[in-house]
């Protein structure tokens, strides 16, 4: 928002030498971390760190197209949240009638896979038919979903029958060659955003539409379309976070997934992409994740004078991240 | 020099007054445990969502390779296969307040009694209101312990003839019970007393019910044992009559039995429930902590 | 080009109101395939508005649009796009995030499920190429300067394959070098049967490209005639509706003391060691290709980008480091991209006309009054043609947007005007006012400097003219060795020798 | 974000007939109120719903002038309660030297104000200086301050003294000819709000530079000086705010002003003031607040189904809200 703009000089934001700033970060934080502590680079370690990115950074690269198209998602959260108590309450109807085996578990997955996408089209729908501030109805949808979260919870917890759980813990646990399925699925859907991004006319579109929609428009791009698929894209991603998510931890409740749409979005801009749309990058974002779980990994290898000021410390890292990024492209 | 054993500490974050009190317990009591034992290390983390205090925990096992964990489950149910995973790996696992979904992971469980709670102060007022009085509830957080608690209080005034008009959340937050009860006060002619549940819920009900000027109409029972409240009932303050106890110390008790385990040959296993009482202008004085922040 | 080719692309009585003022009243108009038709008209007649409706970008109010005899079916730009009829468009279309290539591809890039970059890069390369432009197709639109813009506006247009081509002044923002590009482009698709629809103020081009020539007033045809039929005048006349004299002030003499004196000035990292001075009651005109860094100049003297180099005024060396120390010192600067820099689009004439010298209109409240009888005055002065005056900005048309500009300038009196392009897009009408206008500012003991790509404008302007190369000064022309061939040597580099024309003052 | 821009004909967002959108909401939702009780027009619950409003309002006031120029304060939350807690421990410890009086409360009002005004010049200065995005910034911050707050707490609350509580409380609960104190002061500043907007030239640049900033700069306008203005401005009257809210309950601790910064925004859009910049409401603000506040007071004067769904109505009705104003745009 502020942006380098009010310098004429300075140049414009470019995705030059600035690129690496994030990186940069994300290494001096590596180093800070394997200084701190020497398990910090063991492969135990790292796989948590990873694992634990993964349902953030599915939805952080879905929000790069969001956000990279000139739209907003706060209600990622809630609706993670959403989809995890509806899966969960699915798969336990299903139990009697299907007995626990993998046909329930791939139930479940399409369910959560369903409900994400009906969730993105209604946000999608909401901002482009009806033309609403991606704001608004993203933050009407955020309470929506958290709402009807703990209704069907009852103010409590749903949880995953026990025998189905087990079963399904692998999902988060294990992996293929010794990397674990979230890190995998991450790693896949990374990628495929970054090819999406920069190779397919999607992303060509989404950049489009955020730097002008009216030019986009111009040129015979289905504006609303692209948008709405933004919105889709995000929903499902949310899905998938969620289909991890829900191994590792078997249960939904009114609190899960609260200020995940915060970090998403930190996620994002912490990247590179810019929060007013025409410019994405989904590797930035996949380093914004990155240094946000890092954060919070390196505060717990160190012994800080109070628990009380994690969150300071957190916020002057994201800040000097940032000033990093942008001292880069300064020179 | 013998290995210093390491205990990790994983507890919610100090975002209402009940955590916060349980936060500097178990700062004071990790720095007390620290210079009477030389031989024991502590990792303390606090998180603010069930995921965070999950990868607390792993972090605890990956990298600060620690002998014991004492942990305030965020939630029971996301926090028992994380758990069940630290025990399955050798650890002592203490388990404070929330009981796991799954009986027989912990070697040791030190918790408050949410039931209890619940129905001490139902008790309370089934006692003191005749049949037909009305009452108001504020409820916490949406969570399982709060429908435990609610749910035990209504058992407790089942058949009295009390009649709860209205049960919203306050979110043991003092602004929003503040607005909660300026809104019960709006809407309801005649509130015979108030379920706050919660003292720091309970002060600003206080402060809405004094600025309707309606406070010899009702009185009011919060909860937990802050000490302005302690105060006010050892005052003998005619709008507190009693409060109930759900100490934030229990996090103390919990960490002293286990470094029992690991300073001594006689490691103590089992389950203790520190239960709800009842503060009386008679008992309060031994409920007084001035210098906790709570 | 006989008469007897049925046309194209016709407009059959169509009118055109926003809300409830009707611009366009009932025009009928046909353009036929291999014939360049020229619209022209003043600021404000409604020549956008009719590219726009034949382009289907916006529907006209009344009245039919005919592709081929057959009504035309399209209800959009990117349908009629797909018909053949391609804009070229007065403001810019172009995404200003993307780059060159990407823009031009946008919508119809190459490749399957994944984007051919290469292929896509050499087209754009190709294109460029045959524009003769040095622009990379890896630029991206946010850095180019306007006239770099105009080129990629018709590049991309040329790789649309337009049965249809219609042009909204695209040579207002080009120098001469590439309107003769431009031209060739444009005689090249002619004699492939393209039908071309072209409007410029420039009205020695009109006569040089039009086959036919439609004259509009106010929202309607006026006069219609055939290559040879109108002499420039008579355009002129018919236009504004009375005769025009010669549009150039005479020349005044005896510039004053000097105002401003510039040594060894660099702007990096195009402009190197550039010194000239400029005295009281003078016109200088910079002429220069694109690119040559005349707005780096400009730019650069009035603090708006990092530049070092000795600044005087009236003999006192000044510090220049923002727009507001520039004003401070009375210097102003109208930019030549007046969507990007030069006006809030969004906002109405009003907040845009005052916005540089609001402390003027009260303080701590602004007077609305005033504000409004500045606007009174402003849009008298400059004619302003807006159908309401609280339209947004970005709804006057090109022309009128310029007239606010040049008038949100002026507002601040300053003493050293620095004016990029002063008559882009306006109409002959007014140019002579602004011509006037300028003058005056001189005989007042104002400077003036004007960067324009018009070598007319320069020539008949100018009390001096320097003129920059890749850069630097390539030299400087005064009085009487102000030609037209002494300018475009200086400007090309052929120039044998540059001794005596080029001394510094 | 959306808008009408990809309708070309429809013409660009102007301030006419739409302008009565969030004022029709705000109307029905009176109606709804006074249908569903009788003493929801009653003097004391409006003095209620109005006087809770004031925290919020007044720092949505300010919020109007940082998102109108381009930027977003997301800082404000924390901002609150640690000015609340510094306020109330300098109150506490000034208590000693001065006593309990007039003075005592004159300079903790001062601390407040000096406090607020240094978070504000903090946050302006990372945006303007360094600039960097004022998301990252004030996500930084936010973090920072409710750290701090948090520290200075010891995880608990800060109270202050019982004997100046006394004496400071009527700043919240008296008034004036019957109006409450912190009605007065809000209305003084969202009177003050709407004038510097519309009429003074601060206003006006911060409409310049959120609809195009580097025409401000073009146009001799300060971009940077006024951009740092609008975050002190909202520092002082994040300050102002606290100097009203830490009589009602005489306390701080981590969780005040938890989420303010969401419904300041969120008031702020509402009000149809646009988030990208470049056109600002105030007294849209204003409506936009009331509406958040009424539908939190209707829901507790309503007897709903389950309050579990009290989210779900909230979003529902901000959504409507806003469709309701774009219903009226459109037409
Ligand atoms: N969306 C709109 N709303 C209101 N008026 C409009 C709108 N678009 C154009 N106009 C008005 O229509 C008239 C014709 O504009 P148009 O752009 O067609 O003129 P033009 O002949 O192209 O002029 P120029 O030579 O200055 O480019 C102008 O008075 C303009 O202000
Ligand atoms: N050698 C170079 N190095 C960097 N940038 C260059 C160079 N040559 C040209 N440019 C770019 O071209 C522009 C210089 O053109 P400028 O606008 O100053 O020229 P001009 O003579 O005013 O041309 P115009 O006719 O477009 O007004 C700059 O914006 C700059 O980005
Ligand atoms: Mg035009
Ligand atoms: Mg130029």
């Amino acid at each position: 928002m502020s942006d380098t703009a009010i310098r004429p000089a300075a140049g414009p934001r470019l995705p030059g030498l600035s690129a690496l700033g994030p990186l940069l970060a994300l290494i001096l934080l590596v180093v800070l971390g394997a200084f701190l502590n020497d398990n910090f680079l063991s492969a135990g370690n790292v796989t948590n760190v990873l694992a634990r990115s993964a349902f953030i950074g599915m939805i952080a690269v879905g929000m790069t197209f969001v956000i990279t198209s000139g739209g907003l998602d706060l209600s990622v959260g809630s609706m993670a949240a959403f989809i995890a108590g509806v899966m969960i309450l699915a798969m336990n109807a299903l139990l009697p009638a299907m007995g626990v085996g993998v046909p329930l578990i791939l139930a479940g997955m399409v369910i959560a896979l369903a409900v994400g996408l009906a969730a993105g089209l209604t946000n999608g729908l909401l901002v482009t038919r009806a033309g609403i501030e991606p704001f608004i109805v993203t933050l009407g949808t955020m309470g929506i979903f958290r709402s009807l979260v703990t209704w069907l919870a009852d103010g409590g917890t749903i949880s995953l029958d026990f025998a189905v759980r087990q079963l399904y813990r692998p999902v988060y646990y294990s992996g293929l060659f010794g990397v674990a399925w979230p890190i995998l699925v991450f790693a896949l859907v990374a990628i495929a955003g970054q090819v999406a991004m920069r190779h397919t006319r999607f992303g060509r579109y989404c950049e489009a539409i955020g730097s002008n929609d009216k030019v986009a428009l111009y040129s015979a791009v289905n504006v609303e379309r692209i948008r709405l698929l933004t919105y889709v894209l995000l929903g499902l991603l949310v899905g998938l976070a969620t289909i991890m998510y829900v191994p590792r931890l078997g249960s939904a409740s009114g609190s899960t997934g609260t200020l995940w749409e915060l970090e998403a979005i930190a996620a994002v801009i912490i990247g590179g992409t810019a929060l007013k749309g025409g410019y994405g990058r989904v590797w930035g974002t996949v380093v914004g994740v990155l240094i946000l779980s890092l954060i919070d990994n390196i505060l717990n290898l160190a012994d800080l004078v109070s628990p009380y000021l994690n969150g300071a410390i957190q916020g002057v890292i994201i800040v000097l991240a940032v000033v990093l990024q942008r001292g880069k492209s300064a020179a | 020099q013998a290995k210093k054993a390491v205990i990790g500490v994983s507890i919610p974050s100090a975002t209402h007054g009940f955590m916060g009190g349980l936060n500097w317990h178990a700062q004071e009591t990790i720095k007390r445990l620290k210079t009477t034992y030389p031989n024991l290390d502590f990792v303390l983390a606090t998180a603010g969502a069930v995921g965070k205090q999950v990868n607390d925990i792993e972090d605890m096992i990956a990298t600060r390779n620690i002998d014991a964990l004492v942990v305030l489950p965020f939630e029971s149910e996301p926090l028992t296969s994380p758990v069940k995973a630290v025990k399955e790996a050798g650890k002592w696992v203490t388990v404070v307040d929330r009981g796991l979904a799954q009986a027989g992971i912990e070697d040791l469980y030190v918790a408050g009694d949410n039931t209890a709670f619940g129905r001490v102060a139902g008790e309370y007022f089934k006692a003191n209101l005749k049949s037909g009085a009305k009452i108001v509830v504020l409820r916490g957080i949406p969570t399982t312990l709060d429908n435990e608690r609610v749910d035990a209080f209504k058992k407790a005034i089942d058949g009295s003839g009390i009649e709860i008009l209205d049960a919203q959340h306050g979110n043991w937050n003092r602004d929003k019970a503040f607005s909660v009860m300026q809104d019960y006060l709006s809407k309801h002619k005649k509130i015979d007393a108030v379920w706050a549940a919660d003292d720091d819920m309970a002060i600003g009900v206080l402060e809405a019910i004094s600025q309707a000027g309606r406070q010899k109409e009702m009185w009011v029972v919060g909860g937990a044992g802050m000490k302005e409240i302690v105060k006010r009932i050892m005052d003998k303050d005619p709008q507190l009559p009693v409060d109930v106890t759900y100490p934030p110390a229990l996090i103390s008790t919990a960490l002293e039995i286990t470094a029992l385990r690991f300073v001594s040959d006689t490691p103590v296993y089992g389950r203790f429930i520190i239960g709800s009482t009842l503060i009386t202008p008679e008992n309060a004085a031994q409920f007084y902590f001035p210098n906790s922040p709570f | 080009m006989t008469a007897a080719t049925a046309p194209v692309l016709e407009l059959v009585g169509v009118r055109k109101s926003f809300g409830p003022i009707e611009i366009l009243h009932g025009v009928d108009f046909a353009l036929h395939a291999g014939e360049v038709h020229a619209l022209i008209g003043e600021n404000g007649a409604g020549k956008s508005t009719i590219m726009k409706i034949l382009g289907g970008f916006i529907a006209p109010s009344a009245g039919d649009i005919r592709l081929d005899g057959r009504p035309a079916s399209y209800r959009s730009g990117a349908e009629a796009e797909a018909a053949g009829v391609v804009v070229i468009h007065q403001e810019f279309n172009l995404a200003p995030d993307l780059t060159v290539s990407e823009n031009i591809w946008l919508g119809r890039e190459l490749g399957r499920v994944f984007l051919d970059h290469r292929a896509m890069r050499a087209g754009t390369q190709a294109l460029l190429d045959e524009l003769d432009s040095a622009i990379s197709p890896e630029a991206r639109i946010r850095d180019l300067p306007v006239s770099d813009r105009q080129m990629v506006e018709i590049a991309k247009a040329l790789s649309r394959k337009a049965r249809v081509l219609i042009m909204d002044e695209p040579s207002a923002v080009l120098t001469s070098r590439e309107v003769e590009v431009l031209f060739r482009q444009i005689e090249r698709l002619k004699a492939q049967g393209v039908a071309l629809l072209y409007t410029s103020h420039r009205l020695e081009e009109v006569t040089r490209l039009a086959d036919r020539v439609t004259v509009l007033r106010d929202g309607a045809v006026v006069r219609r005639a055939r290559r040879g039929e109108l002499t420039e005048d008579g355009m002129a006349t018919a236009m504004v509706g009375r005769d025009l004299q010669d549009i150039y002030p005479a020349r005044r003499h005896h510039p004053g003391e000097v105002a401003l004196e510039v040594r060894g000035f660099h702007v990096p990292p195009l402009v190197e060691d550039v010194s000239f001075a400029l005295r009281r009651g003078e016109v200088l005109g910079i002429s220069g290709l694109v690119g040559s860094g005349r707005t780096e100049l400009a730019e650069g003297l009035v603090g708006l980008r990092p530049a070092h180099g000795e600044i005087r005024r009236n003999g006192v060396p000044v510090a220049i480091g923002t727009v507001r120390e520039a004003a401070a010192h009375g210097m102003a600067y109208l930019t030549e991209d007046r969507k990007e820099r030069g006006l809030l689009l969004d906002k109405n004439l009003r907040e845009n006309l005052t916005l540089s010298t609001l402390p003027r209109f009260g303080t701590p409240f602004l007077s609305a009054a005033r504000e409004e009888a500045a606007l009174g005055k402003a849009i008298a002065d400059f004619d302003i043609r807006a159908p309401r005056r609280d339209l947004r900005v970005g709804n006057l048309s090109g022309g009128n947007q310029q007239k606010l500009l040049l008038a949100k300038t002026l507002l601040s009196d300053p003493e050293i005007v620095i004016i990029d392009e002063p008559t882009r897009g306006i109409d002959v009408g007014t140019k002579s006012q602004i011509y006037a206008f300028i003058d005056a500012l001189a005989r007042e003991g104002r400077s003036v400097i004007v960067i324009s790509s018009d070598m007319p404008e320069i020539l008949g302007l100018s009390d001096r003219v320097l003129v920059m190369r890749q850069g630097r000064l390539a030299g400087e022309l005064a009085g009487e060795r102000i030609t037209e061939t002494a300018v475009v040597r200086l400007v090309m580099g052929t120039a044998g020798d540059s001794s005596g024309s080029a001394a510094h003052v």
